[in-house]
């Protein structure tokens, strides 16, 4: 599964990874903390936004992609891109259904 | 690799959307749902892979120095924290089946109708649901057991691949300059570990106030 | 050849005798739906030979014996801006065209009749409110808005008359309406065209268009003693639903009385309004649908009341603000007012719409 | 045809390369382990053409039934059996991985000048996941079938039916996997393996389309596979995702299925569109007519594809809202399709056109697929898609589009390459006579499927009004002259790997690497590797060419 041949020795220290380590254990923290707050619907953007701080953070230092090809960060916002036609039209169907028909 | 991965993001993207769709339609079940989980379970598991990710990626960068004891070390690690991982899954999976929370035929509302008789939802402070409403928490256990299914199903593949690295670690087959391989199932157990940090919020943590 | 002839002859002469493009025009929306049909043929077929004229023409013009060196030609902005700009335009007018012809068919007017039918594994069932049950069959009136509500106790279904161009999917746990008005007597095939099951293809019947008068008298001959209404009555009373809902001070449901089609409030803040969906969810899934002010006490009915005895509740409950047992039993053909009918010319309903809701729903 | 292109070696002195990819390695082994793209291209030529022909001898049982009114044939429970199974192996078994799987595995790597596929061991491995699919699907078929529509509607399929519905679903998921590799792969290769010289914008359109197919395969596939391992969890656990008794919503599954489904349509037909660009182009001797407006149409049909699923579900209960939404974005997916078509015209213009096969089957494909995409508006239409849908005018439009289109392309692909796969020329005149039948037979098989669709007639109908006789026959009839197109290359293809004329490096005067090479090829594909330094379809630049080597020679 080769598909970047200009692989270079990815020297970031591990000062990073343990960086990173340590923000998403405070991210679990605050999710937690979060949750037990009353935001109303508020609670689940402020959980979500969380998560994908935390995804972000493994996806872009972890897993390189900040230093990775331009490919590679095409595709994956080719892919996120997708996944929100996906999420976004089947949720403008399911909700829009209860506003009746006009 | 990283197109591998983005199949399996529209793989888990899919069950998000179902997901998504019923939360949104049947939220007190869902609630009352969530109650049953144990946040320090979840918690603790949480904290579990995001260490065995962070293991993972030292063991990357190990095997880039070429530090062989090191590499194996991290390697163990990390398939250790999943072992422990899974037994913690394994342990919430008993619970759900002996209480009857596994979606299908033995399906039982009792913690919902009647929380006084679960000492989990009077933690909670639940209150009793109407049936119909109670129904619907089978939908949030179908999904729960779904998600983490595939989830774990997604675990053990990779510690079978971890197991393979152990072994060939040793034998120092990673600390001689071919390091892509380590590199790509960091990749893939990072990816496993974004899942959770998304599920773990999402099934634990519905409006625990 | 001798053998095979004749029947090739009967085929034929069965053919041309038979021979049609579509399908007859039965009702009103037939006709416009026809209009827009033809017209993207027509832009098809425009389409198509400009297309075939191109590729013969130039088949012809440049082959090799007659062009034999081609002339290397980039491309032309101009003309690539010509093929994506019309066509688009064509495909946009079509949309607009088809999307109000498609509000049309599911935009049921107000004063129209209505008609239950229930879809399972393999009939149709339909309903009519003063209790005429009939199989596999459907007789409806011309000249008059007919609004069908459809479920299924099982799996998808869907509910054709070609004739009419309509055509509705019969979905499980929901309801579905359409509507049409018949305009010629006669007797049109109902397909049932989602693929359901084995006898998918035997799940056909009839549908019978007549005359008002016509239908007065079978409504009259194929009564079967009481009306919807009434049996929702009977149901009403054995699941002792008047327990709750009543008008004493100390019920502990709303009083049902003139509920239907009124606004309501629920616990959760949302408006809505009460129509048959509603109804039918409120009696299946109670908690979800409590009206402000009362407690969550409701049991739920699923599994416990047949889609048909749903129907009959909430057809009961719809008749609850009149005195719905004399009008029924006067007249189950009274239902026709012969005035009303034409009132509101079906079409029209969908152009000049009201202000909508939606704003309010759904936070 | 008095003028053609051709120009064959001396047949007299001409041989076939002694060492070429097929020679190199023998035994039986040396096929089913190899890691060289062409041999991959030819188990999956093989292996989908026996599935070809299993899909097509369900659809000709389906025809006869139809016969008649009465099903007299089969019983209704066989023939809802028998029209699943023709769905799911048509569609998932030899639609899907046709082109890619057989031409694309053989010629993309050549056309961007690779020496192979960037990953040859995922490459096999896709095709043993094909087979593997493959035939546990004919296992389920064999086992007592599955009846549920190649659609899997839930509830139906979730409850209500006790056929195979898991097996095949399996089988579906297997193959899905199948398609995703395929699809990696030709990302992965197109962006990494190209010859020095070879830009985006030099690419030939055949990997244009291919590109974007794989971007489909790969981004929809997962969806495809989630839905059925919850169909699969619903009936063995009763997890009641998609049961309305429990709260479920039926419909979700239908968006996650065409969320697939619906691009799938394009993973059928770009690298179709792809071929049919490579045909016309190197038989009207031009450049294709506006190559940036084809090969970004190729991606903007990949993009759009992806947001119009929904108008397969307009009367199902969707709101109305998102029937709005949805029944726009399909108008704009029309409009790519319909900027190819008028650029493959004219191409034409201009041109110097000669009429062998696969031209033929070109224009076969403009024309059918003019109809059919035409008729795909009809049901894009949201208006006229209610009297339209689920009856045989559907029917009639996706076979235009997959059989008149699709298949078209592949036979054209087919007649095209064949001399560059095995070094030797197919029959000219009797392939001539089986693209005229060819196209006749459809015609006259799925033309009155419109009419018989307009009238009503519902689809997946074991018996129907006797007023559809008439058409039916027809249909039927024509199906017997499709079958009869269908065969014939088979029996003349097979007949030319030993006594066809030797067709020597380029016997089509094509700019494409791929003719650059001998044929066959060696398994490296290129002796030396070579440097794109020209644009496609420069035709200029292949005349120069020649002129060289007569130089060289002299």
């Amino acid at each position: 599964m080769s598909e970047h041949s200009e692989h270079v020795q990815s020297t970031s220290s591990p000062l990073v990874y343990v960086a990173v380590y340590l923000a998403l254990l405070a991210g679990v923290g605050l999710t937690i903390a979060a949750s037990h707050l009353n935001l109303g619907v508020f609670n689940v953007i402020v959980v979500l936004a969380i998560a994908f701080t935390q995804a972000g953070l493994v996806v872009l230092y972890s897993m390189h992609l900040k230093r990775g090809s331009l490919l590679n960060k095409l595709s994956v916002g080719a892919c996120f891109f997708v996944l929100l036609i996906l999420v976004g039209m089947v949720l403008l169907d399911c909700v829009s259904r209860a506003w009746g028909s006009w | 690799m990283w197109l591998f991965l983005l199949t399996e993001v529209m793989f888990f993207g899919g069950l998000f959307t179902v997901y998504m769709i019923y939360r949104n339609w049947y939220y007190p079940a869902f609630v009352a749902g969530s109650h049953q989980l144990s946040i320090p379970m979840g918690g603790l598991n949480s904290v579990l892979l995001i260490t065995s990710s962070f293991t993972m990626a030292l063991a990357v960068w190990f095997a880039e120095a070429r530090k062989k004891s090191a590499l194996v070390l991290c390697l163990i690690l990390t398939f250790v924290l999943g072992v422990v991982f899974l037994g913690i899954k394994g342990l919430e999976y008993k619970e759900k089946f002996e209480k009857h929370h596994f979606p299908g035929t033995h399906y039982s509302l009792q913690s919902f109708i009647n929380p006084a008789s679960d000492p989990v939802a009077v933690a909670a402070g639940d209150k009793a649901l109407p049936q119909d409403t109670a129904q619907r928490t089978e939908l949030f256990f179908s999904l729960y057991f779904a998600m983490t299914g595939m989830h774990a199903m997604h675990m053990i593949v990779g510690m079978g691949i971890l197991a393979f690295m152990i072994f060939r670690a040793r034998a120092g087959a990673y600390t001689a300059g071919h390091t892509q391989f380590v590199e790509y199932f960091g990749y893939y157990w990072h990816f496993v570990d974004i899942v959770w940090i998304f599920l773990f919020p999402l099934l634990y943590l519905i409006n625990r106030h | 050849m001798s053998q095979i002839s004749p029947v090739l002859w009967q085929f034929l002469v069965k053919w041309l005798t038979n021979f049609a493009l579509f399908p007859p025009e039965a009702s009103k929306i037939a006709p416009q739906m026809d209009a827009l049909y033809f017209f993207i043929v027509l832009v098809s077929l425009i389409g198509l030979t400009i297309v075939v004229l191109l590729v013969a023409s130039f088949s012809i013009l440049y082959n090799k014996e007659r062009h034999p060196n081609a002339v290397q030609i980039e491309g032309s902005t101009l003309l690539e801006a010509t093929w994506t700009i019309i066509p688009l335009g064509l495909f946009l007018v079509m949309f607009v065209w088809g999307a109000l012809i498609y509000f049309r068919v599911f935009t049921p007017p107000a004063n129209a009749m209505n008609i239950y039918v229930v879809g399972k594994q393999w009939m149709w069932k339909a309903e009519h409110e003063g209790g005429q049950h009939e199989i596999n069959s459907l007789h409806v009136p011309t000249g008059r808005a007919v609004q069908l509500t459809l479920i299924s106790q099982d799996v998808f279904h869907s509910f054709s008359v070609p004739a009419f161009r309509v055509k509705r999917e019969v979905i499980p746990g929901r309801y579905t309406t359409v509507w049409f008005e018949a305009t010629v007597p006669g007797t049109y095939h109902l397909f049932c065209s989602q693929y359901c099951g084995t006898s998918h293809s035997q799940m056909i019947g009839d549908v019978v268009v007549m005359s008002p008068e016509d239908f007065k008298k079978w409504l009259a001959s194929s009564t079967s003693g009481a009306s919807l209404a009434q049996d929702g009555e009977r149901l009403f009373a054995s699941l002792s639903c008047a327990a709750c809902h009543n008008t004493r001070q100390d019920a502990r449901g709303p009083s049902l009385a003139g509920v239907y089609g009124s606004k309501l409030t629920l616990a959760t803040g949302q408006a809505v309004t009460a129509d048959d969906a509603y109804l039918r969810e409120a009696i299946l899934n109670p908690s979800q649908h409590i009206t402000q002010g009362y407690a969550p006490i409701m049991p739920t009915y699923q599994g416990q009341v047949s889609e048909e005895g749903v129907i009959a509740l909430v057809e009961y409950i719809k008749h609850l603000d009149s005195d719905y047992r004399v009008q029924q039993t006067t007249t189950t053909t009274d239902l026709l007012p012969e005035s009303e009918g034409h009132a509101a010319p079906a079409g029209q309903q969908t152009v000049t719409q009201p202000p909508t809701t939606k704003g309010k729903v759904n936070p | 045809m008095s003028s053609t292109i051709v120009s064959l070696p001396d047949q007299s002195t001409a041989r076939i390369p002694k060492d070429n990819y097929l020679t190199r390695e023998n035994g039986i082994l040396s096929w089913l382990l190899t890691r060289d793209h062409k041999r991959i291209g030819i188990l999956y030529l093989i292996s989908m053409t026996f599935f070809f022909f299993i899909g097509g001898a369900l659809a000709g049982l389906i025809r006869l039934e139809l016969l008649t009114p009465q099903s007299d044939l089969m019983a209704a429970d066989t023939y809802n059996k028998v029209f699943t199974m023709h769905g799911v192996i048509m569609i998932f078994f030899f639609l899907v991985p046709s082109v890619p799987g057989a031409l694309g595995n053989f010629f993309l790597p050549m056309m961007i000048g690779a020496k192979d596929l960037a990953l040859p061991k995922m490459n096999l491995a896709s095709w043993y996941l094909y087979m593997a699919g493959g035939l546990l699907a004919l296992w389920a078929m064999i086992t007592g079938g599955v009846d549920t529509g190649w659609t899997f509607t839930t509830p139906l399929s979730t409850h209500y039916v006790n056929t195979n519905v898991i097996t095949t679903g399996l089988a579906i998921f297997i193959a899905g996997f199948s398609s995703i590799f395929t699809g990696l792969n030709f990302i992965v290769t197109i962006h990494k393996m190209r010859a020095p010289g070879m830009t985006w914008f030099r690419m030939p359109l055949f990997v244009w389309a291919n590109y974007a197919a794989s971007i489909l395969m790969v981004l929809g596939t997962p969806v495809l596979a989630i839905a059925i391992v919850l169909v699969a969890l619903e009936r063995t656990f009763g997890i009641g995702v998609f049961d309305p008794t429990k709260g479920g919503d039926p419909l979700l599954f239908q968006h996650l299925f065409w969320f697939y489904s619906h691009p799938a349509v394009y993973i059928m037909i770009l690298p179709g569109m792809g071929v049919i660009s490579e045909v016309i182009s190197t038989f009207s001797r031009k450049r294709v007519f506006g190559y940036t407006a084809v090969a970004f149409s190729s991606v903007a049909i990949a993009v759009f594809g992806f947001f119009v699923w929904a108008h397969h579900m307009f009367i199902m209960g969707i709101s109305n809202y998102a029937v709005l939404v949805f029944s726009l974005l399909t108008m704009l997916v029309a409009v790519p399709s319909a900027i190819k078509i008028f650029n493959w015209a004219f191409t034409l213009y201009k041109g110097s056109i000669t009429f062998e096969t696969p031209m033929l089957y070109a224009f076969g494909f403009m024309g059918l697929f003019t109809i059919g995409g035409m008729t795909g508006v009809f049901l894009g239409v949201s208006g006229t898609d209610i009297h339209l849908t689920e009856t045989y005018f559907i029917v009639a439009h996706f076979h235009f589009v997959m059989v008149g289109g699709m298949l078209m392309a592949f036979l054209a692909g087919i007649h095209f390459w064949w001399p560059k796969m095995t070094g030797r020329m197919y029959p000219e005149k009797i392939s001539q006579l089986a693209a005229v039948v060819t196209f006749i037979g459809f015609n006259l098989t799925f033309f009155p499927q419109f009419i018989l669709g307009t009238l009503g007639m519902p689809r997946r109908y074991a018996s129907y009004p006797p007023e559809f006789q008439i058409l039916n026959v027809f249909s039927t009839a024509g199906a017997t002259i499709l079958g009869v197109g269908y065969l014939l290359p088979v029996l003349y293809l097979v007949w030319s790997l030993k006594y066809g004329k030797i067709a020597g490096n380029n016997p089509w005067q094509a700019t494409g690497l791929e003719w650059q090479t001998q044929s066959p090829p060696l398994t490296e594909n290129f002796a030396t590797p070579p440097i794109m330094d020209h644009e496609a379809y420069d035709y200029e630049w292949l005349e120069n060419q020649k002129e060289k080597e007569v130089a060289s020679v002299r």
